[in-house]
Order: C-alpha cells, then sequence, then structure tokens
C-alpha cells in the first residue's frame, strides 16, 4: 500500500496561543504517525505569510502532498497558494482562519474569532449591568485581532461600559506588563480589563499586582489557557471566567484529515469551533494539566 | 620655451614672470588656533619651488590653501593674476592644480589602478575603459622605475611604493601646477632621483611645481627658487642659487646648527643584550643571524623592501618566526609584541598612520598606550599621564596647536615626535627604530641623534633602521647590511662608509650568511 | 653571483587565500545543492528549482542594492518595511483607480510606476537624511524602519490589504508566468543581478562606491562626489525594493503588517556571506546572488527533508550560515 | 630655541560643537521628559518614573555591554534571543531543581549562577568565533540568534516555560523590591552603568576597546592582546544578558520564544543614540544609558497620551528616534 503524505503548514510559535496550536499539531502527527504507517506527515513553520506560501510550494514540488492542513498566517496571501493545491487534486483542509474564497477547501476546522469577541463583550455587559471603565489590551495588528475587538464593542454596545484607551500588547506578557503599567499610570480609575488573550493577562495582573490597585475589579483573558481555567476553578476574583479558543483545533483537523485517508468516514465539511465561556461551574471540563498550554 | 635647470631666475621679486598660483596676505586659523599669518607667495610656470621650514611651520596648510583642500580664513589665492575660490580640490583641479599629500591619499582596499584614476576614470561610453586604464597605468609606474602590478590591491603594497603610486596618480591629472608635500619621505636617493627626472621633465614643459622636503641637499639639487617658512610666517624666499645647506638650516631652525651627528662611542662591553640565530620570517626573511651589545647603536641598511622591516617585526613577534632569541643570555619565547615588551624590547614603526598611532585620538591617548600599566593602579592615573606628555612634549619638542588636538591633526614631523615619544616612554633596554626620522625637520633630526645616543650612553642598546644611507653611517658603531631578506654583511669601524655598505646592499659584494 | 635567495618578495601572488575567499560562497552552495539532491530526489526537479529561484527574486533583488549600499559604507534596515508599503500603497492606488479605468493592464501598470516612484522616494528620503543631515545610516534606516512599517499597519487598519481579485488575475503572471519556462522573477532577478555585478565592476560608479566605503576623505579628495554617490545608492536600493514588490505583490495578492519581515537581515546576511565587506570598500554582486541563493536553499531543504525538529530550524539555519562563512573566512593579512 | 612652541598647558577647550556633541542626547532626554510632564500630569509620578526605570534595566543593562563590543569595532545581534534562551534554561534549572532541594533561597542561587555562567558561555562562543575563527560579528550572532531563538522554542516544545508558583513568590522581591523604595532593577541598572562608565573611561581595558576599535593594527603594534580584548568585551556581554536575565525572569516568571524580541535592535540603537560610533573607536556608557531611557520613554509617552492611532506609534517612535540624534550630527571637522 502507498503511503499518503500529509502536510501541515503553520505559523511559527511566536506567542502563547500559537506555541499550544505548534504543540498539539506536532503531538498529533507523533501519535498519527505511528497509529498508522501508511501515513507520512510533513510539519512546517512559518514565520511570516511569504515563507508559509514557500513551505506550502515546497510540499507540492518536492514531497507530492496527498493532502495539505494548514493554518493561514493571514487569509489573503494564502488563498491563491491554496487554491493551486486544490486545484492539483490535493485535499484541502482549512484551519482557523477562512481564505478569501469560498469553496477552495475540502474540509474547515474554524475557530470563531467575532465571536469570541461577543462572547468576551456580553460577560462584562452582564458583570457590569451599570457600566463601568475598562481598558482594553489588543493582539499583534491583524485581521483576527480586529474581528474579535469588533465582536467585542458590539456587544458591550449600550451597556454602559466605556472603553478608556486599547493598546496593542501583541499577545505577548511583557508587552502587556508595559502597557498595563501605563494604563495604570495614566488612568486614576479602571473597573476592569479585557486583555483578549491569557498570555496577556499574565502580563496585566502582575501590573495590576504590581501597582497595588484596588479598584481593579477583574481582568478577562482568553484562550484557556491551564493556568488560568485554574484559577477560574479555584475562584480567584480577579480571574473570574475565560474564553476558549482551543489551539487544539490544529489537532482536530489534522486528526478529522488523516480520517479522510484511513477510513471511510465521510469528514468533509464545516466545523466550527464555537468560543465558549468558561467559568468557576464549568471549569473543570477544560482544564487539562498536563497540556503545555 | 624652456627654462634650463641650473640656470635660476635671476630675480626673486615677483614682477619678472607673472605667477601660475599666487597667495595674497593669507591667514589661516583651526578654531581659536592661529596658523598661518600674512603669507604671500607665488609660483611661476617653469619653476621648482620648495617651501622648507620647521615641523608645523605651516608649510602643509600653505599647500593645501594652495590646491583648494582648505580655505583661507583671510586672504586670497591667485590664479594666473586673478582671484579664485576653490570651493574644493576637484575646482582646483580642473584648473590643473594637483596635490600630493604627506599624507597617503588612497583607498586602501582599491587597486592601484583603480586608485589612479579615482575620480577621473577613463570611460567608453558607459563603461569603463578599463584596457585604456591598465595600459596607461603601467606607463606611468614604468617613468617611475616602479614595477608594481596595476591590480595590486594598494593595501598589499610597500609603502615606497604606495608613494609612486601617489606620484603616478598626479602625474595622470596633467597638472599646470603640481604641489607635493614631502614626496620623498619615504623613498631612498635611488628612488626620489627618479622622481627628480620626472620633476625636470615637468618643469621643461612648463609646469610650476612646489614641494617640500626635509632633505636639504634634495633641495639645493633641485629647487630654483626656495621659500622658508618659521611658526606660520614666510621668512624669506631666495633663489636656491644663493642659499647654501647650512643657510637654509639656520634660516629655518633660527640658530645655527652644529654638527648633526654627536659623537660616536662605542659599545660598553662585548656583552650582547640581544642574539638572534637562524631567525626565518616565512616569506620575507631567512636565516638571519645578528647579535647587538649593551650600549652600541646598530644600524641595518639594505635597499627598499631588503626585508629589514619584517626582520625585527619577526623579532618583536609582530609576525610569525622561527628561530632563536636571546636576551641576556637567555633563550625566550616571543610570540606578540607583549612578550617583547616584557624582555625590555620596543619596537617603533615605519608606518606611524596606520600601525604608530591612532589618529582620531588625542596625544594623551596615543603617548600611553603602549605603557598604560604604568599609569594604571586599578584606574588610568590621569594626573600622571598628564605629567608624562608634558613631559613628552618638552623632550621631544613636540608643538601643537592645542593640547586636546587630535593626532591626525598634528604635523606630520610632530606625529613622528610623538610616536618616538611613545615608545621611549615604554622604558626599554632594547629599542629598534624603523626609520626614526621620517619627515622631520633638520633642527629636530639633530634633538633626535643626540637623543639615541644619550640613551646609548645610559647603557641602552639600540637598532636603527634607516633608509638614509647617511643617518646609519653617522649614527652606528656597527652596520648590518640585509639584501633580499637575507644578511648580506656586516661592516665596523672605518668601514661604515657608503661605498662599502651599497655595494653590499646591492649585491656587488660579500657572501650570504646561513649559506652552507 | 647569490642567486639562490629563497625569499620572494611579494608581487606575483596567487595567494590560495585569494581564491578560497572567491570559491568560498560557492562552494558552499554546491555543498548545499548536493546535500539537498541527496535528500530528496525532488531536489533538483524543474519545479523545485524555479520555487526556489523565484522566491530568491524578491530579497535578491534587494541584496543586489544592498550590496551597494554596504560598499559604500551605508546600511539600510528599513527595505523590509519599506516594501512592505510600497505593496500596500500599490494595492491601495490600485485598487482606487480600479473604478475609474477598469480592470485591465493600465492599472497594473500605474500600480507599478507608483512602486517605482515610492521606492525612488523612500530611499531618496534615507538618503537625504544621511548624506545631508549627517545622520548615522542605521539610525535613520531603524527609524524609518519603524515609520513605514506603521504606515502600512494604519493603512490596512491593522489588517491585511488585498488587492481586487479581478486585478489579481491580470497581474498573476507577473509571478507566475515566465518566458520559455523560465518564471518572470527570475529573469528579472536575473537581469537585476547582471547589471549589478556590470555596475559594479565596469562603471565609475561602482568603483566610487568601492572608494567612498574604502576612505571617504580620500574619494572626496579625488573628485568623487561622495554625498551625490551616497544618496544614489540608497536611491537605487529604494527602486529596486520598488521593482521588488512588484514582483511581490502578484504572488500573495495582498500587504500587511507581517509583510517583508526581517528582510533586511536577509538582504545584509547574503551580501555578507557573497563576500562583501560589512564595513565598506569592496562589494561583489555576484558574491550576494549566490548568498541569497544559499539563504532560500536552507530553508528549502529543511521543508524537503523531516529534521529533528521544526522549532530547531532556527538553529540548523544559523549553523549553515556561519558554517558557508567559515569556508571564506577572512585570513588576516599578516603586518 | 625659538620660543614660539604653541602648545597651551590644558583646559579652555570649549569648542561649541563638542559641547552640542554631549549635549545632544541629554537635550533629547530633557525635551522629552518636559513633553511627558506636559502631557499627563502622572508622567513625572513616583510610580511611573520608577516603572519606566525599572523596565529599562533589561535592555540597559545589555545596552552597557553592547557599548563595549560597539567600541571595540564588534557587533551582538543575538543579545535577545540569548536573553530568553537563558530565561528559559534557568527556569528549567529551577523547576528541576525544586523537588531536590525544595523551594528556597538556595534554588533561585543556582538559577542565578546559571544564568550567569550561560551568559559567560555563549558570550565566550560569540567571542571565539569571532576572533579565533575570524568570522565577521553580524553573521556569527546573526547565526546565534537563530540558534538560541530555536533553542529557547525548543525547550518550551513550542510554549512558554513558566517557573513554579512557590518559587516565583521567594525570586519575586528581585524585580518588586527594593532598597529605600528604590528597586532591585533600577539599582542594579544604576551599578552596571556606572561600573561601565567607569572602566570605559578610567580603566586600561576602555582604553584598548577604543583603540582596538579605532585602528586594529595601531592597537597590536602597542602591545594590546586584540584577540584577548575583544574576546572580553563579548563575554562581558553575555555576562550582562544573564544578569538582565537575572532581573527579568522574577517579573513574570516566564520564558517564552517571545521573549527578549528586538532586544537587539534596541540595545544597539540605545547605544548609537548615546554618541557611541557604530564603526567602533569610540564609545560612552553614559550615552547608552540616556540612549535607553530615550527609548523607554518614548513608548512610556506614547501609552500616557491619546495618539492618532496606535498603529502609527511605531512611526512616531522612529521620527523622535532620528530626531533626538538630529541634535548631535556629526559636523564634519575640516581638512
Ligand atoms: N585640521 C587641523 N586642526 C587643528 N590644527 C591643525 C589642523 N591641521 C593642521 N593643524 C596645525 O597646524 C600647524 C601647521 O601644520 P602643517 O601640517 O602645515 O605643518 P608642516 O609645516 O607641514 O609640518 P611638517 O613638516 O611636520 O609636515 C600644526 O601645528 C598643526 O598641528
Ligand atoms: N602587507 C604586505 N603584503 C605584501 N607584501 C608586503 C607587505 N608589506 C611589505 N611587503 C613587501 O615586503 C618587502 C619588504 O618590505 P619593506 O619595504 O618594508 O622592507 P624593508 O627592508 O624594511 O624596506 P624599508 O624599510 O626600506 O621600507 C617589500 O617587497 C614589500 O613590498
Ligand atoms: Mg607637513
Ligand atoms: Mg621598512
Amino acid at each position: 500500500q502507498d503511503t499518503t503524505v500529509i502536510g501541515v503548514s503553520i505559523p511559527a510559535a511566536t506567542h502563547g496561543w500559537a506555541g499550544g496550536m505548534n504543540f498539539h499539531a506536532q503531538e498529533a502527527v507523533d501519535r498519527l504517525e505511528e497509529t498508522y504507517p501508511e501515513l507520512d506527515f510533513v510539519l512546517a513553520t512559518a514565520s511570516d505569510p511569504a515563507k508559509q506560501v514557500n513551505d506550502i510550494e515546497d510540499m507540492v514540488a518536492a514531497r507530492g502532498i496527498d493532502a495539505l492542513v494548514v493554518l493561514p498566517f493571514e487569509s489573503e496571501p494564502l488563498t491563491g497558494p491554496v487554491k493551486n493545491v486544490a486545484d492539483n487534486g490535493a485535499w484541502v483542509t482549512v484551519v482557523d482562519r477562512g481564505l478569501s474564497e469560498e469553496g477552495i477547501e475540502d474540509l474547515y476546522v474554524a475557530g470563531d474569532n467575532p465571536g469570541f469577541g461577543r462572547v468576551s463583550g456580553e460577560y462584562f455587559a452582564d458583570k457590569m449591568p451599570d457600566g463601568g471603565k475598562i481598558v482594553v489590551l489588543r493582539g499583534i495588528p491583524t485581521t483576527i485581532d480586529n474581528e474579535r475587538v469588533e465582536g467585542f464593542q458590539s456587544a458591550i454596545d449600550g451597556s454602559g461600559i466605556e472603553v478608556l484607551g486599547m493598546e496593542h500588547g501583541n499577545w505577548n506578557r511583557d508587552d502587556s506588563f508595559t502597557v498595563m503599567q501605563d494604563f495604570l499610570s495614566k488612568y486614576p480609575e479602571i473597573d476592569a480589563v479585557w486583555a483578549s488573550d491569557d498570555d496577556m493577562a499574565v502580563g496585566a495582573l502582575a501590573a495590576i499586582e504590581q501597582a497595588g490597585r484596588e479598584d481593579v475589579q477583574f481582568v478577562l483573558g482568553g484562550a484557556g489557557m491551564k493556568e488560568m481555567i485554574k484559577r477560574v476553578m479555584d475562584g480567584d476574583e480577579m480571574i473570574p471566567a475565560d474564553v476558549t479558543y482551543p489551539p487544539s483545533m490544529i489537532a482536530t483537523a489534522i486528526e478529522l484529515t488523516a480520517l479522510n485517508f484511513v477510513s471511510n468516514a465521510p469528514v468533509s465539511g464545516e466545523f466550527v469551533i464555537g468560543s465558549v465561556l468558561i467559568t468557576p461551574e464549568n471549569a473543570e471540563n477544560f482544564y487539562y494539566p498536563d497540556s503545555p498550554f | 620655451m624652456t627654462v634650463p635647470a641650473t640656470a635660476t631666475v635671476a630675480s626673486p621679486e615677483p614682477h619678472s614672470a607673472p605667477a601660475a598660483l599666487a597667495l595674497r596676505a593669507v591667514y589661516k586659523s583651526f578654531g581659536p588656533v592661529q596658523i598661518l599669518f600674512d603669507i604671500d607667495f607665488d609660483l611661476r610656470p617653469g619653476e621648482v619651488h620648495a617651501l622648507i621650514g620647521e615641523n608645523g611651520a605651516g608649510k602643509s596648510t600653505t599647500m593645501k590653501i594652495l590646491a583648494g583642500y582648505l580655505s583661507a580664513t583671510s586672504g586670497s589665492v591667485e590664479l594666473d593674476g586673478h582671484p579664485v575660490s576653490f570651493v574644493n580640490s576637484e575646482q582646483a583641479e580642473d584648473q590643473g592644480v594637483v596635490m600630493i599629500h604627506q599624507e597617503f591619499n588612497l583607498a586602501e582596499q582599491l587597486s592601484v589602478e583603480q586608485n589612479i584614476f579615482l575620480g577621473r576614470e577613463i570611460r567608453k561610453g558607459l563603461f569603463l575603459d578599463k584596457t585604456a586604464m591598465r595600459t596607461k597605468t603601467r606607463e606611468l609606474l614604468q617613468r617611475l622605475n616602479c614595477d608594481v602590478d596595476p591590480d595590486a590591491r594598494v593595501m598589499d603594497i610597500s609603502v615606497p611604493d604606495k608613494q609612486m603610486v601617489e606620484i603616478a596618480k598626479a602625474l595622470s591629472r596633467k597638472a599646470r601646477v603640481l604641489i607635493m608635500d614631502e614626496p620623498t619621505a619615504v623613498l631612498t636617493n635611488r628612488e626620489s632621483e627618479v622622481l627628480f627626472e620626472q620633476v625636470d621633465r615637468l618643469r621643461a614643459e612648463g609646469t610650476a611645481i612646489l614641494f617640500t622636503s626635509h632633505k636639504l641637499d634634495e633641495v639645493a639639487r633641485i629647487a630654483d627658487r626656495i621659500t622658508i617658512m618659521r611658526d606660520g610666517h614666510r621668512i624669506m624666499t631666495k633663489s636656491a642659487a644663493d642659499l647654501t645647506q647650512d643657510q637654509m638650516a639656520e634660516a629655518m631652525v633660527g640658530r645655527e646648527l652644529s654638527n648633526l651627528f654627536p659623537p660616536k662611542t662605542g659599545a660598553d662591553a662585548d656583552q650582547p643584550v640581544l642574539e638572534v640565530t637562524d631567525l626565518e620570517v616565512p616569506g620575507f626573511v631567512a636565516h638571519a643571524s645578528f647579535h647587538l651589545r649593551k650600549g652600541e647603536i646598530l644600524g641595518f641598511a639594505g635597499l627598499i623592501g631588503s626585508g629589514r622591516t619584517e626582520l625585527m617585526e619577526g623579532v618583536v613577534g609582530l609576525r610569525s618566526h622561527r628561530g632563536n632569541i636571546k636576551i641576556n643570555g637567555q633563550d625566550i619565547e616571543i610570540n606578540g609584541l607583549s612578550d617583547a615588551k616584557r624582555a625590555g624590547v620596543a619596537y617603533l614603526t615605519e608606518d606611524r598612520k596606520s600601525r604608530g598611532l591612532l589618529l582620531d585620538k588625542g596625544m594623551r591617548e596615543n603617548l600611553t598606550l603602549l605603557s598604560l600599566e604604568k599609569f594604571t593602579t586599578g584606574l588610568i592615573d590621569r594626573k600622571s599621564e598628564e605629567a608624562a606628555l608634558d613631559k613628552s612634549i618638552n623632550d621631544f619638542d613636540i608643538r601643537a596647536p592645542t593640547r586636546e588636538v587630535l593626532v591626525g591633526n598634528l604635523s606630520g614631523g610632530n606625529q613622528q615626535k610623538l610616536l618616538i615619544a611613545k615608545t621611549m616612554l615604554s622604558e626599554p633596554e632594547v629599542v629598534i627604530i624603523d626609520e626614526p626620522t621620517r619627515g622631520i625637520d633638520i633642527g629636530t633630526k639633530q634633538q633626535i641623534y643626540e637623543f639615541i645616543h644619550t640613551l646609548a650612553q645610559a647603557g641602552k642598546s639600540i637598532i636603527v633602521i634607516s633608509s638614509e644611507m647617511s643617518e646609519v653611517i653617522g649614527l652606528a658603531d656597527r652596520v648590518v647590511v640585509m639584501r633580499s631578506g637575507r644578511i648580506v654583511g656586516e661592516v665596523e669601524g672605518n668601514d661604515v662608509n657608503e661605498e662599502t655598505i651599497v655595494r653590499l646592499a646591492m649585491g656587488l659584494e660579500g657572501e650570504q650568511q646561513g649559506h652552507e | 653571483m647569490s642567486d639562490t635567495v629563497s625569499v620572494k618578495p611579494a608581487s606575483n601572488r596567487a595567494s590560495p587565500f585569494l581564491d578560497l575567499h572567491i570559491l568560498g560562497p560557492i562552494l558552499a552552495l554546491i555543498v548545499l545543492v548536493v546535500i539537498g539532491a541527496l535528500m530528496n530526489p525532488n531536489f533538483l526537479s524543474y519545479a523545485n528549482i524555479t520555487n526556489v529561484l523565484a522566491r530568491s527574486a524578491f530579497i535578491g533583488i534587494i541584496a543586489v542594492g544592498m550590496t551597494f549600499v554596504i560598499t559604500a559604507g551605508g546600511l539600510d534596515l528599513s527595505v523590509g518595511s519599506m516594501a512592505a508599503f510600497i505593496a500596500g500603497l500599490m494595492i491601495l492606488v490600485m485598487n482606487a483607480l480600479l473604478p475609474a479605468m477598469g480592470s485591465g493592464v493600465g492599472v497594473i501598470l500605474v500600480g507599478m510606476l507608483t512602486a517605482l516612484v515610492a521606492g525612488l522616494l523612500a530611499g531618496g528620503l534615507n538618503g537625504f537624511l544621511i548624506t545631508h543631515m549627517r545622520i548615522e545610516a542605521f539610525i535613520v534606516t531603524l527609524g524609518s524602519m519603524g515609520i513605514y512599517r506603521s504606515l502600512v499597519t494604519w493603512l490596512a487598519d491593522g489588517g491585511t490589504l488585498s488587492l481586487d481579485f479581478g486585478l489579481r488575475e491580470i497581474y498573476g503572471p507577473v509571478y507566475y508566468g515566465g518566458l520559455f519556462g523560465i518564471s518572470w522573477p527570475i529573469i528579472i532577478f536575473a537581469l537585476v543581478a547582471i547589471i549589478g555585478e556590470v555596475v559594479m565592476r565596469h562603471t565609475a560608479f561602482g568603483r566610487h562606491c568601492a572608494a567612498i566605503g574604502s576612505n571617504e576623505k580620500v574619494a572626496r579628495y579625488s573628485a568623487v562626489h561622495v554625498g551625490r554617490v551616497r544618496m544614489a545608492t540608497y536611491v537605487l536600493l529604494g527602486i529596486l525594493v520598488g521593482v521588488a514588490t512588484i514582483m511581490y505583490v502578484p504572488r500573495l495578492g495582498s500587504a500587511s503588517s507581517a509583510t517583508g519581515v526581517l528582510w533586511e537581515l536577509e538582504a545584509i546576511a547574503a551580501v555578507i556571506i557573497g563576500g562583501t565587506v560589512l564595513k565598506g570598500g569592496f562589494g561583489r554582486v555576484w558574491g550576494t546572488v549566490i548568498g541569497v541563493l544559499i539563504l532560500s536553499l536552507i530553508g528549502n531543504i529543511l521543508n524537503l527533508t523531516d529534521m529533528v525538529s521544526p522549532y530547531l530550524n532556527g538553529a540548523i539555519q544559523g549553523v549553515i550560515i556561519v558554517l558557508a562563512v567559515v569556508l571564506q573566512r577572512d585570513k588576516k593579512a599578516e603586518g
């Protein structure tokens, strides 16, 4: 029996979530290669969209992939190259970020970025019925970040919540620590922080703790980092909740793709992994102490 | 119309021939320091004019103003009787005024041919005509009896060759006025003679030539008129025929000069301080053996390229070498200059610009760099550094416009004095001096000879390498002669004379050492 | 007569060091090609070779310009973000003209012109600040690196600027098409490299760059227009960034703040791997081309084989870069 | 003797150019402080000043080391990833020792020692390749930059390495605590800066660095151990990276591949803004300190005020960096 080659192309681990995603991809690949000797995986990580296109070209030209699992760095630039792969007859699985042209992929495993923002925003509106002053830490300037923030803003619309300031913390602990320190200097009263990411929440919490500010009631991160979920579970007042955006969706996508080649199960279609609010009540279901993220 | 080389222009007064290039009431200052005072000067077509004076008198500065490299603070430059203000040297060059600088003005990483035609490349359409340039380069160099490869990088050629390249570069620019700042400082008599033949030719073609030199015999040999400067003032301009070398020296220095060389006293004892046996510096020197006695001045003579510099750089560990070196009878390993320093051996390089001094630093930093440990007890003692600088300025008569001047802005001769001071500060037992008086005025030369003599009398041992035959003969108790990387002979006592040495150096006599 | 002297005073120096210095990068390239071919039979396939060459074109074209800048003793850290900014600008201009001019070659041509003019201006600005305001090139271009990167983020509102799909169809062949089976980026890269090599070696401009980098004062004293030549190197580099962008936009059809990240380091690395001296005074364009190919090949080979862990790619890349230069390291001339 | 010897006994040398060259960075810093104070009353608050100074400490400590490297004519692009790697290593070591040694000061001390030793070795490796293998510093450190970055990603399995919570409690005060209301990072930074300044200006080592950067050959002919001194600059920088890491880890208790990204550029920029010459030969540590403060302040001020768009932060940063250097640009000496 011929081996089937599956290419996996993902962005490099430049921030926490991507790091988790890298881990899950690697782990899925190792596991599947062991289980199915007839499957051969090629895993490449890219530091920018152009490099990702290179990777995909190489997979086609030199590795003759039968399927591609891709988490596009950005939708626009990857659309053409992925389309070429599909046109060559290979199976295409797109993860998280949809391509800008419909119908290219055979399988779409997606996170829901506007939904992520919306769930977060609704939580704020819920938690602060009388309104309040909040600051927002944004991620690396990208479409993803824009979608999340838009979702968030429309959800808090009319709730009386005032956004004092937004700055980019770049999904980075150090950057968000710095930005939060400066927010705390700038605004004498902050009721809550939407850190929009668990890594950024770590930085923001450290800054708040250092400043000893009692006015900040809570910080909402996102993505479901295990330390954060643990704190939610433990009823930490500063971290009353979290919003999922599981990096393990890449593993799901890889497994489904593999399944397509080793079984007869129909796997094409669209799998949207919605963002869920994690609260102390349900936190246990999301806690994986062995995961690195 | 040609002017015969020997017949000098009758009257030094300005109205005889129109000046090609002239200065009128020129003053120049750098910042608060006044360098030139009221200089009036003219240079006529078809004459060779020598500008002489002590180190720091302002010769180079005068020349740079003439050639458009510097602008005068006040006063004017006149070309063919009309005031001009060259904004830069390029404009001056367009008018046929070309200058060869005292310091090398060559881009080290470029080839000889690229340097000669830099900024004046010959083109064929859009592209360079390399064949033409190479041919012309070869021609120019041939005229100067110089056989460097036009494609050699300047960084790989020897100092005298660089000077020849500079001269070739100037010749290639079709000068009406050629200004040369100490062109012969790094040349031997033979090479200088080649240059003077070219000068004679240019003079015959009507070119106006201005040059400086501290070798007064050359001045007497080639100049038609002589201008003497002292401390930024023009002292006199006279026809060369009216001045003897002694008069020149006196007018420059402002006092009478006694005998140039102090009397020889010979070595203290037979006891050798430094013994070198069978030293090899790969690629340059083979089978060199010599010894140096306590209190002795040992001369090293030879033609340029005979390997004297390389031999000594090998001895002090600046070049890798094989062979045996003994100091005071003890074998020692010298793998770097610091080993030599520890053993009390100091070496003064012949190449002050690129190996001797940090041109973008001040005098103090340069002076103490070699012997910094003397000034350091944990931290550097700035006060004693300053004191050392005071002493050196005094001892070596270093003339600087200000104490903080960057060494690159010192006059060439004063740089050389600073370099000597730096080497001496390490208080060596054995001093190897390579071309000690390059670019040094005659008055100071005498001081330096005196200084070397005093050192020897104080029991230090000294090696002097010099391409000035008179220097070796005048100073040394004993002379070792090298040729093509080998020691070919040694003369002592009455044999220390020009003829014997030249015969050895040129391979007309003597056998090779270490040739079994 | 004693003519048994074994010591040759320099002159005819076909020193083996010089040869290694020249052969170094070529050797490294050959070694890489051999490794690649051994590791994967498809490595030498037409498709793979074409891919590698075509994608080298962006950095390659920029690196040729960088060779001149570095040879003249300068540096430009802004090229990556400049490329991103120009790409964004180009896309905006083309999209804006679409309604008026219709989807056609005309819009593309205007877009290309925009890229060239923007490159010229951006390079000119760098050059102006460096030559006329006399600010350290490192600082000027570090500053403009931040500025262009910000501007493109701002133009794209934090997201991605995308070229209209219709235009992409028309423009696409500029990256994907070609002549006689050779794709356009390869052709343009080759042209730029050849012209660059000729300019460096056979024109006064090339010599003047080396002279300025070697010793600015000497150049000035030799009637070289130092300011003008140095300015020209930055303008040239800017224009070449424009050319690279013209090739880049049809490939991905978009620009964002992630476009061209670290291109500057890659371009400078290629230049130095190729044997050009970082402090200026000596440059060779063909070396740069080889440097670019070495860098692309490393990435390609890592993709072609199953290395230990993709996390370690960067480490392997680093080791190979250093090794490639070891081959041609400067045996310090003594003395 | 003609007694016109013009050497004046020291002192009155108030050339205005020199002064501006010296005052430049200070002036820029003052202008920034004034702007900051005008824009936000909290700018001069104790908390804000402390924040800015403490967060400057990492880059600052590294930049002091970088000043020596650059003064001696070198360069080090690897410091950012070196810091990330050392931080990761430190965390791994401390976590690993925890079961054996128990949660206590002992583990922290071993961690600190690890950081210093790792810094020393990493700097030594760079130095060895540069001085003994004679590879261009740019290439060596570009290579090691990739290597360390990869290694930390690999150590962290792509994610984040986190220090045990118990240890974090004990270690935390090293960043958050202090003496007499001055936090430790500020104290250490000040110490490193003062010692650095003294070493640069008042010791043979500082002199030798400048001499080597100014003209390596002259240094060699002046019995300076060129290789040894150059090596020492890289080792020193490595150790200082270790020190910076010791301060960094207690802040957030974690390290990942995102740690220390672009620190190298920031450190080099600080050095040059401070007036050290990129090509070597002249360096001043106090200038570097001011450069670091300028860079931190720009970020701080941008965060404290409501600028047009956060997307444009980078642009404003770029403009200010260039302006800060305009103030001290080199008025070319005549002749
Ligand atoms: N750029 C400068 N800045 C400050 N002082 C300078 C500068 N250039 C020259 N000087 C000073 O001007 C004086 C005259 O120097 P100049 O080079 O003209 O002397 P010189 O007669 O050529 O001496 P030498 O025989 O030693 O070459 C010296 O004291 C020198 O230090
Ligand atoms: N860096 C170098 N690269 C190649 N050749 C060199 C280098 N330095 C010197 N040479 C050559 O070595 C030979 C000897 O050098 P040099 O001229 O210094 O000898 P020397 O006997 O000391 O003469 P002098 O002291 O009179 O100049 C020359 O032929 C010179 O061209
Ligand atoms: Mg002079
Ligand atoms: Mg010599």
